[in-house]
């Protein structure tokens, strides 16, 4: 791997309405003087599926996990989160609201030990929602919306943790839908999963880009170029290029970005 | 639905047991007072010594069946905590198996001694050593550590084991300063109980140690002393010297809820049946007294 | 040797270890029933103790011994989850979490008579609570606290932290995350806990002396109301549990039968203990099942 | 502001569970750290009495090897010397511990990987038994059992070390096994399935990859062990002799601390040397299990870097 100039960018802003912005993001994990994340400055465009994407350690993770404020108990995060005008990285904000109007799915499917209707439910009913009929509604829409529904709709009851790693993943994007969020943030989704569930579980994320804007760090690169609109590459704790994802893949103005849509590193 | 009632359960023992730690004392404290007011319920509480224990309890229990304005509780802990704890006045009552007087640290001036029971005690042997008699001597030389083999004094030719008692128990005191004129018993074994010593003494070859007679059982062998046997008749009248009161001590001069308690554990009631069934000596039958500097008086 | 030789030799020794680790327990745990069963009959389990005739029986002193663990949980395992909580959620990974950590275990390996004695002098009689059930359970939480509070941690940390971030990012707070994801998931860990440290409430004898007592009042079962001082649910009562008479059968019981008394009264209280960890386990378990669905 | 700015801005249901979340375990810590402290200062206050208020020195108290607090030596000196105590109170402690240990070690090797299944079904039930028999019962099994046997072999009265050793090796070998456990079930699969794959034996596997990888919290549950014995009191009362002499061999009368300590604190006056000699035996204790503690966390820490 060479050594790329990581202040030679090439960083546009969409010129759609923009649901999420950050500027100048920095990360510092414990007490390391060196940032693991240095000067972000994106937007994400609204009902878009925007795709972050590098090698490990880029610091893609990072930045996701940074925006809804994930990385509070474990690093310090400089610089502004703007969302709906207000900047979320204030320490006045209110975290919980915060997250529950962006949500997050993770890597490896993490559902709770509970059944699968309380894994949705429960944690509507901690935000106040106790009416049984909307409770179940809930139920049944975000299932529907994240393509569960036919396979779990007679066995509601049963244990999360008796579903198929795909159906689990799958149910944790319905958990996240139906708390009814805007933004949706989902941190390499597909990577525990086989290419069946993959390809499914990337049909249901295109259909959710109708009601929600969605930030999506992957890996694997056809995946992001096959669901993206926007790709951002990030380098070595560096935002280097951000674009449409039709320019990153085929005509990128980096070196960097070049070597590795190419599959030179990474 | 029911796991929300059993984290709301968790959440309302938490809540509970903190008040619990937090404020217990205080309400109990309150409720005491309250409800010694209301029905005049005098609480009485007698610590001490672990051998008077189940005599004092089981005469409390008769005694508050018929005095229900009386709440007596009776407890062990050992005779030095018994004593103590009444000259702290923490208690009302302090059993002990010795006197105050012989307590280095308790101000026995300060304390009224109230004796309920005397009891006899005896050395015991392993029956197999072969002996049934030692003379006064003997025993002190045993004990001192002079003597150490049974065929010294005409047994087996066998080690002397000794098993003493804890270092400041009632019994102990009352063994040596009947037995060994102020002189100091060896280093050995020791035992704080009747029951661990019986059984020591019944399995251990060539053991000696020392019972209150009640532990007396066929498995250890109780020695006559220059030929006196250790009987309750002999006690009574000093014959046999190795016996000791059991003291139930108050703090001048007891309330009249404990006075009335004292007075029930020295009636014939307690005296001639209870005492006896439990192994002790009434302390109607003594044709002798004793004081704390072990001088005895006809 | 071949090293296949080796590895036969060592599984054999290992076997052969295991063997008489099992030899011992089967030969301590026959010794206690097989010599005191004879001596458990309805009548040796429902009528109350003889101080000085043969014939009595446990009945007030089992049941002291279950009301005092009741208690005992009551007080201590609130405790121990908050602490838990507090250590394994909250605590930084510091010098003050470490001596909290040191201070709470050292609390485990104190000789209990100086836990009793402790206890005696501080509640009951500096607080006025008197020799008590409620006594003997503070001063039994002193040795379940370490205890319960090192299973539950462990137990709270075994659950991934992934489900911690589940919860959190669905906008939960903390506190409900650990309450209502963390905790139930925890929960088998949890009980294994408490069956041990109930054990240890069963079998000490020596810190109760000075605090629950050693006397035990006819009790009345027909008076539920916890404020009378014969009632059985009154915590404010003295109370002898099984291990306490054990101990005092043996060491100054002038009954004529004590070597039965105390042989049976082992044996009902090892039995009691063996219900306690079959029920508890069969619990955890179905809860397990219950929550991952087990097929 | 629209109607989720507001909401990012004010404090919801959620912030405020969290405050009372925090409220209730930091109380419960708190309330800990109360009984801790006084537990303590209780101890403390009270064991150096015998330094402070009856000017015993410390020296005298750590090396003498009379102990009659009651009377005062040739020269006026209260003889309170803990010297025997402690060292009886270290080898049954040690012995029972290296007598434990392989035996702890072999049944978390079934529990974990020889038979996890029968391990689980059955000796850990039983094993938690083992916890719940009251030091009474250990006690008199071992004066009716253990110690006529001694006596049998070697003669003697069969009191002493080696009898005391026995019993606490019943004694805490549930402690050691269930957290040798805990550190075998922590290591890893993937390191047994490494192992395997390169041909080693399961043996080999054992010895060279499971063992020491857990050997940090091994040694954890040794000295665990070692603290449980270390405090033990009523069971090694009624085997140990408890006769206050410097042990010369493993089948003499002797004396721990835990036995002196629970003989005696019942017979003696509080506020007096006798009494405050045996709170300094406690706080002896009371140092010791602060030792233990330390090395416990010293190891868990080195243990820590390593892997």
């Amino acid at each position: 791997m060479e050594a790329y100039d990581l202040n030679q960018t090439h960083i546009i802003i969409p010129p759609e309405e923009i649901a999420l912005s950050t500027k100048q993001l920095q990360v510092y994990y414990g007490h390391n003087q060196q940032p693991s994340m240095t000067n972000a400055s994106l937007s994400f465009p609204r009902f878009q599926i925007t795709a972050l994407i590098g090698a490990s350690g880029s610091g893609k993770s990072t930045y996701l996990r940074a925006l809804n404020r994930m990385n509070d108990r474990i690093a310090r995060v400089d610089g502004e989160i703007r969302y709906r005008g207000t900047n979320i990285n204030s320490p006045k904000v209110n975290v919980y609201e915060v997250r529950k109007h962006i949500g997050m799915v993770f890597q490896k499917p993490n559902p709770f030990a509970k059944s699968i209707s309380e894994n949705i439910t429960f944690a509507l009913k901690a935000a106040g929602i106790t009416n049984r009929q909307e409770l179940s509604n809930r139920v049944e829409t975000s299932l529907k919306e994240a393509a569960l529904w036919d396979e779990v709709k007679d066995s509601l009851n049963k244990s999360a943790l008796s579903l198929s790693g795909g159906q689990q993943q799958r149910l944790c994007i319905a958990r996240a839908i139906a708390m009814k969020p805007d933004i949706l943030l989902l941190d390499e989704p597909a990577s525990a999963l086989d290419p069946i569930s993959t390809t499914k579980l990337e049909v249901t994320l295109k259909e959710l880009t109708k009601k929600y804007t969605i930030i999506i760090v992957t890996h694997n690169m056809e995946q992001a170029s096959r669901i993206s609109t926007y790709t951002a590459f990030f380098h070595l704790g560096h935002v280097l290029e951000y674009d449409q994802t039709e320019k990153i893949f085929q005509t990128p103005e980096i070196q960097a970005t070049h070597d590795y849509v190419t599959g030179n590193f990474g | 639905m029911h796991k929300k009632t059993l984290i709301s359960t968790v959440v309302a023992f938490s809540l509970a047991g903190l008040l619990l730690g937090g404020c217990g004392s205080k309400s109990s404290q309150k409720s005491a007072s309250d409800s010694t007011k209301a029905a005049k319920v005098t609480k009485i509480t007698a610590v001490g010594s672990t051998a008077l224990q189940p005599l004092v309890e089981q005469a409390a229990q008769d005694y508050q069946a018929s005095n229900k304005n009386v709440n007596l509780t009776v407890q062990g802990g050992g005779s030095g905590t018994g004593l103590s704890q009444v000259q702290q006045g923490a208690v009302q009552v302090g059993n002990s198996d010795i006197f105050a007087e012989q307590s280095s640290g308790i101000k026995a001036d300060k304390l009224v001694d109230h004796k309920v029971a005397v009891v006899g005690m005896t050395p015991v042997v392993n029956p197999e050593t072969g002996v049934t008699n030692l003379s006064m001597a003997q025993l002190r030389d045993i004990f001192t550590g002079k003597i150490t083999n049974w065929n010294q004094v005409g047994g087996k030719n066998q080690k002397i084991s000794v098993i003493n008692r804890a270092q400041g128990s009632g019994t102990r005191a009352t063994f040596e300063g009947a037995v060994l004129e102020g002189k100091k018993a060896i280093t050995s074994q020791e035992q704080d109980s009747n029951g661990t010593v019986q059984k020591l003494v019944a399995t251990t070859p060539g053991a000696i140690s020392y019972l209150a007679f009640s532990y007396v059982n066929d498995k250890v062998k109780a020695v006559s002393i220059d030929h006196v046997k250790p009987t309750d008749a002999n006690v009574t009248t000093n014959k046999w010297t190795i016996w000791s009161y059991e003291h139930m001590y108050t703090k001048g001069q007891p309330n009249k809820a404990t006075a009335g308690f004292l007075k029930y554990m020295n009636s014939s009631k307690v005296q001639g049946s209870l005492v006896k069934k439990l192994g002790y000596i009434s302390i109607h039958d003594m044709k002798v007294t004793k004081n704390a500097k072990n001088v005895v008086t006809k | 040797m071949t090293p296949n030789q080796t590895d036969r030799i060592a599984t054999q020794l290992i076997n052969f270890l295991v063997l008489i680790v099992v030899l011992i327990l089967l030969f301590l745990l026959g010794d206690i029933i097989f010599s005191g069963f004879p001596h458990v009959s309805w009548h040796f389990l429902t009528s109350p103790s003889s101080s000085f005739s043969a014939g009595g029986g446990i009945r007030d002193q089992l049941f002291n011994s279950l009301y005092l663990l009741v208690l005992t949980l009551l007080i201590s395992f609130p405790l121990a989850l908050g602490s838990a909580i507090y250590l394994s959620e909250y605590a930084g990974n510091n010098w003050r979490t470490g001596l909290i950590r040191t201070a709470i275990e050292v609390l485990s390996s104190l000789p209990s008579v100086v836990v009793g004695l402790f206890g005696y002098l501080l509640f009951v009689i500096s607080f006025h609570i008197g020799f008590s059930i409620l006594s003997g359970a503070i001063a039994l939480t002193f040795f379940n606290l370490p205890l319960l509070v090192r299973s539950i941690e462990g137990s709270l940390h075994a659950v991934p932290d992934s489900q911690r971030e589940a919860g959190i990012a669905l906008g939960l707070s903390n506190w409900r995350t650990i309450r209502g994801i963390i905790l139930p998931a925890a929960l088998p860990g949890i009980l294994t806990g408490i069956i041990l440290s109930a054990g240890r409430v069963f079998g000490e004898a020596a810190a109760l002396i000075y605090t629950a007592g050693q006397s035990a009042p006819i009790l009345n079962y027909a008076d539920w109301n916890p404020t009378d001082g014969s009632s059985f649910l009154n915590p404010m009562r003295p109370a002898e549990t099984l291990a306490v008479h054990i101990w005092k059968v043996n060491t100054e019981g002038v009954t004529p039968d004590a070597v039965s008394v105390s042989a049976g009264a082992s044996a009902v209280l090892i039995i009691v203990i063996l219900i306690f960890n079959f029920g508890a386990r069969a619990i955890g378990n179905h809860l397990y099942k219950k929550m991952t669905g087990g097929k | 502001m629209d109607e989720i700015q507001k909401k990012l801005n004010a404090p919801s249901k959620a912030s405020r569970e969290d405050v009372i979340g925090r409220i209730i375990s930091y109380t419960c810590i708190a309330v800990i750290i109360a009984l801790v402290v006084s537990i303590l200062y209780f101890i403390t206050s009270r064991g150096i009495a015998t330094f402070t208020t009856n000017h015993v020195s410390l020296w005298q108290f750590l090396t003498g090897k009379q102990w009659n607090p009651g009377t005062l030596s040739a020269n006026g000196q209260p003889q309170v010397g803990a010297l025997p105590m402690i060292v009886t109170s270290f080898s049954v402690t040690i012995l029972a511990a290296l007598v434990a240990t392989p035996f702890a070690i072999a049944v978390a090797l079934f529990m974990t990987d020889i038979a996890p299944k029968t391990g689980a079904k059955f000796l850990q039930p039983v094993i938690e038994l083992l916890v719940g028999i009251p030091s009474v019962v250990y006690g008199f099994i071992g004066l009716t059992v253990v110690v006529p046997f001694i006596r049998h072999l070697f003669g003697g009265t069969g009191s002493g070390i080696l009898a005391g050793t026995i019993v606490l090796f019943v004694m805490v070998l549930p402690t050691i096994s269930s957290l040798a456990v805990d550190a075998l079930r922590a290591v890893p699969t993937y390191f047994r399935s490494a192992s395997l794959a390169l041909g080693a034996t399961r043996f080999q596997t054992i010895y060279k990859v499971l063992l020491r990888a857990a050997m940090p919290r091994l040694l954890t549950a040794v000295i665990f062990g070692m603290a449980r014995a270390f405090g033990e009191a009523l069971a090694v009362q009624m085997v140990i002799g408890n006769a206050v002499l410097m042990p010369h061999n493993l089948v003499t009368p002797t004396s721990t601390l835990t036995s002196q300590l629970t003989t005696n604190i019942g017979n003696t006056i509080m506020g007096t040397l006798p009494n405050n000699a045996l709170w300094s035996l406690a706080l002896i204790l009371l140092l010791m299990s602060l030792v233990f503690n330390l090395l416990i966390r010293y190891i868990g820490k080195r243990g820590e870097i390593k892997s």
